[in-house]
């Protein structure tokens, strides 16, 4: 990767977007933004702007995908072909049906799957612009959606990346962070369980580091896992206003 | 008979009586458009970009601009191409997988509108002629669908269109240079899409999903800003009479006015 | 579209292929061209050659697509790589796919598809040679298929373009006045019932225009309609001396 | 076992003993063909056409030249595409969709007498070495398939071949112009392939689809005007001695001769 | 094809390769080399590299593929981007497509069929490495991996081509011969019936060639056979030895 | 409950329960890798290949070098381009057909390794810069499936990769021209996958296919040759604790430094 930037983080310690190293970039969520879906979420986190949809459980076609003992989840991570710099054909990539494997295994632990067998559970995402840390996003609003539809969970699944930028580890990394970065190690986390649902890395960590950056990436999903029930909340406070106005 | 067909029929049918008095089940007169509300510029990373909520029909629609090889018919002559893309999180009904009939049905209907109407000053969009020109992508994202995708995508796409900057660039030794700064794209007319649903023997405007579910037939007519039809398209499996093809032709080159405030001024 | 001809009609109001504003192109029509198919026909419509074949009530598969109230109409149109100026790729195009459902909407108010529930009655037309105006031809022709298998209609629907070349209404455009001029505006008719099963439209024209433009189309059908009928006679008289030759 | 299987046994069974009598089901010796009907320059947009009636087997052949680039390892010499296309509108038992195996088959055989008799002079099809060549496109369009395919095909492929013009040119600083005027296709060999089907021990010449349906094999013979086999392939689950095989390879030199006065007076 | 030598059988009747005109290329038979599958077996035949693999008689999905009175061969010859020259596609080619028909009916006749209704018979055939002549080795191959899984058969089916290269029959072409000789017709049998299951040919011969090019095939076939009965055996006796063993 | 889902929870007890007594069904330590075994060169067709078996796993991988274009972002630089295919022949859950998620995943497990450990110095594979490059294609082609695909898969990568020459060329007036002989393929670091397959709360290192079939989750640590971690995967329905995950680093390094020995003497 070429180098547009001599330096990601300049000598006060900032990083280019005027964060800290720890510090999250600015999130917004929003739960219930679809109607036509049984459970549906926004999320801005930094430039990154992403919609979740979730429709089930619901009867499988073909049956014979179907499981005895459990739910079938299903899950599309999608990017529109504007969310980024080149447009990108809407055909699914390699990088997309990875990407939409592993966020599929970072929810499932959380749902409590055995309650439904036979069905589906499909959960949509839709990236209508990308910043980096996507998957991340992606998992924090599809468990929200998740939750949105009323599906039981153990726990919401909450998703941060950290990684090492000129020789620092930092939280949450934007788009030139990651890709003129030295490591970046995407998580998903069940806070309250203190289960891991995902853990991916690219990049160059000493064990040490490791250590260092699965704890920042830690406590990102920690204040993350508080933004969505304060989502939820509203949504709900939303609710029962419009109830009890009526 | 199924018990879904029947419940489909009585549905139907009180839904026909409504509208054969001047009704509709969502309190709308039948020539009345649901509210249109209209967000522009949410896409940074693309060239331009409109958010079109129609009630809770809801249309995404961003533009990004290539530079690639002309038509050899039109050499200079930049290039359009509208895609749509019913993404399985906005309905029950629509499933992965590469755009079907109706996707495609509606990313031809858009773009005959834009193409017909000559909204895009295409020969401004040349770079070298026979070599380089800009094409502009038209990507059509339904996000949530409550009837009336023709509409509702066609004004978020004039929308992201008067919404899009090209950057400047100049030509040196047959090369493409960028330059500092934007310009806007060159849009000169303002194409409106207006769809009309026959339920029984009866033309309402703005069908919803329920409509739709029950129509005999859609027509839908583009109107262009002199107020002249630059497009046609009849969907669904009914059929019209003449004369409330006629009728249906002078609503919409009123209802398209109407919208066209809205969206323009967007 | 860059312009290859001045004029398109000269000043004694004669177009470029000698016709007047009103007149078809030459039509030659036969029904029964096909051996397998349950019914078939061909036309010719100036350099338009097209065949049609239908096959059908038929048990439809997968299952789950049938219609438990009525007949599944399937449409294809289809074009032959050599049949246009610079070979086509054998795929079906997004152009192609549009036409085809456009086409089976504009049959399918034609059909008692009620008579026939849970099957699929399969159209397939082949353009051979293109020339302007092929869905209406298709219309036209697919729609004496549909008779020739014994399939009950009421009514024939009769396709006919309309349009304005070089300021003038005219009727039936073939492919240089549909390129070259202002509007064509392709209409399908039911003319017993004076039912309009396919309306569609390109190009610029104030509403006066319009109403001219359909009156005009509306004529070009019926005079279609009656070639229809002719056709359908023919090949009944011919099957009739077969069977009497016997 | 299913009834619609005994019917096809006790089908097999009958058209077996007739051909053992030496008799076919449509009255056909063992090694006629059906009438053959050829017409020629059918489709004025293509550089050239021709539709084949055998019995009532339909295949219109049409060919689109273009420019394009050879293969590297012959540089000065043009391509030969050849395509089939099973379409749904010509039998029951063809679907739409990409070729099938027996589409692909049946243009690899078709390709095969072609390129391997050297039909097409490909070095006169070079137009500037290792950059352009012209590109020889033959579609095989199935209209009605009532058997044999193969040498219904390969005779409409060498027709239409024949029937081919190519528009002049000239070369202007290595940029191709295009001049007035047409010249033939240069065709040098007139393959003809003759299919045997196997039915019990016997064999029959160009099988229609009754006996295609019960046949146990079938196989194709080309030959070129010299009477020499440039192409072989067999079909099916069944099996031949050698001594079958030598005995068709005779009859074929035979046929192909019949065979070829019709298409290449054509 | 442009030359690459200028003779392709020297002076003394040798080829390029160091064989005799009537000549087998080196042949190495494994049989039962993979673990998974049902039947197995590995080919050297010259450089030509190529494992077969069976699984079956098995249930077939979907079910209406099924036939009800024998098992449906399923036969996929496969080549490995790496195998040739050039880097070729995963994706199935015509030329692939159209060989795994000829070796699925090459095989076909070999195999009892009607003992196994309803089921399918899988044959995958992967070529490693290709010099000319895989469809040949890959029917000699999975021939032995249909023995290999027990399937009764009416005999081994052994497949050699021969043909003419600088005007003289030759047996076993290899890929340059077949490239740049006049002609090559590849025959597979089962020699303990006479009976040829497969036959194809490229080129330019006579009546008389033909029959002389058609025996020497037939030659090379039966000294095929033989190798796969040896291959047979050796594995049998391998088993033997193990099962003792313990 | 169906039966078959009761047999596969008395198998995943049973295993458990011997893996928590420190034990497994094929007799290995928790932390033992199966016996590889290595031939390197076996394809004498591509620039370099590898077979790798671990215990009963089987990958074979081959590397063609081909020259085309580089990324416009890195114009220096040689393109690395993995892939893998689950053929049929390797286990009975295999179907033909494009790719599926599991092998463009081990695919890109693999790819990750090599490309974040920087294992290709890609800038000596430029040839004209921002015109022509080296593509390394990397083909995975699974000939057996015993479990632990991705292990075996960039083992065997690996040592294709090292096991590559590229032909030697010169650069005459912008045109590449082939010279004899040939250059190793410059490979810098090397890269091993360590997979551990979580059952119950244990940890065992490379499951075979009966451990896979019950595992919870699957966690893959890359590491380089200075000990360093360059790409981590987990996989499957279950989840790990912080612990695990450390713990399992660091038998990762050693387990890798094992695994080199044999890879790169290979």
């Amino acid at each position: 990767m070429r180098k547009t930037h001599e330096k990601l983080i300049n000598e006060n310690s900032t990083r280019l977007d005027g964060r800290k190293s720890n510090q999250l970039r600015p999130i917004k969520i929003e739960v219930g933004t679809l109607s036509n879906a049984d459970g549906s979420a926004y999320i801005e986190q930094g430039k990154n702007k992403i919609l979740a949809a979730v429709y089930g459980p619901k009867e499988l076609h073909p049956k014979h995908r179907a499981l005895p003992d459990r739910a079938l989840l299903i899950c599309r991570y999608h990017m529109a072909p504007f969310s980024v710099q080149e447009r990108k054909s809407p055909a699914p990539s390699r990088r997309e049906i990875e990407i939409s494997k592993v966020i599929r295994e970072a929810l499932e632990p959380s749902v409590f799957v055995e309650y439904y067998p036979r069905t589906s559970i499909d959960i949509f995402i839709e990236v209508l612009q990308a910043d980096g840390g996507t998957r991340c996003s992606g998992i924090t609003v599809a468990s929200l959606a998740l939750a949105d539809a009323g599906i039981p969970m153990h726990d919401l699944v909450s998703a941060c990346a950290a990684g090492k930028v000129d020789g620092q580890l930092v939280l949450d990394l934007n788009d030139i962070e990651d890709k003129e970065g030295e490591a970046d190690l995407p998580l998903a986390l069940m806070p309250n369980l203190n289960a891991i649902t995902l853990i991916q890395m690219d990049g160059d960590l000493s064990i040490n580091e490791f250590e260092q950056t699965l704890n920042l990436a830690k406590e990102g999903c920690k204040q993350i896992h508080a933004l969505q029930k304060d989502a939820l909340k509203a949504k709900y406070a939303a609710v029962k206003e419009v109830v009890e106005e009526k | 008979m199924t018990s879904s067909i029947t419940v489909a029929r009585v549905k139907q049918k009180r839904i026909a009586e409504l509208i054969s008095h001047g009704k509709r089940l969502d309190e709308r007169g039948l020539n009345d458009f649901r509210e249109v509300q209209l967000e522009v510029g949410v896409i940074e990373r693309a060239e331009g970009s409109a958010r079109v909520r129609l009630g809770k029909t809801e249309v995404m629609v961003g533009i990004k601009i290539e530079i690639g090889e002309p038509f050899s018919d039109v050499p200079n002559q930049g290039v359009l191409t509208v895609n749509a893309e019913l993404v399985p999180l906005a309905s029950p009904k629509f499933e992965p997988g590469p755009p079907n009939e109706n996707a495609i049905e509606l990313a031809r209907v858009v773009d005959r509108g834009i193409r017909e109407s000559k909204a895009i000053s295409t020969e401004k969009l040349c770079i070298i002629p026979g070599k380089k020109v800009f094409i502009v992508f038209v990507d059509l994202w339904v996000l949530n669908h409550d009837g009336n995708l023709i509409d509702a995508s066609a004004m978020a796409a004039l929308a992201a269109l008067l919404n899009t900057k090209i950057f400047n660039y100049e030509i040196k030794d047959d090369e493409i240079k960028i330059k500092p700064g934007y310009t806007q794209l060159p849009i000169v007319d303002h194409p409106i899409a207006v769809t009309f649903a026959k339920i029984d023997d009866n033309f309402v405007v703005d069908p919803w999903l329920v409509e739709e579910q029950v129509m005999d037939a859609r027509f839908t007519i583009t109107i262009d800003k002199d107020g002249k039809i630059c497009a046609l398209q009849k969907g669904g499996y009914g059929y019209f009479s003449m004369e409330k093809i006629l009728e249906a032709a002078k609503i919409a080159q009123q209802k398209a006015e109407e919208l066209r405030k809205i969206v323009v001024k967007g």
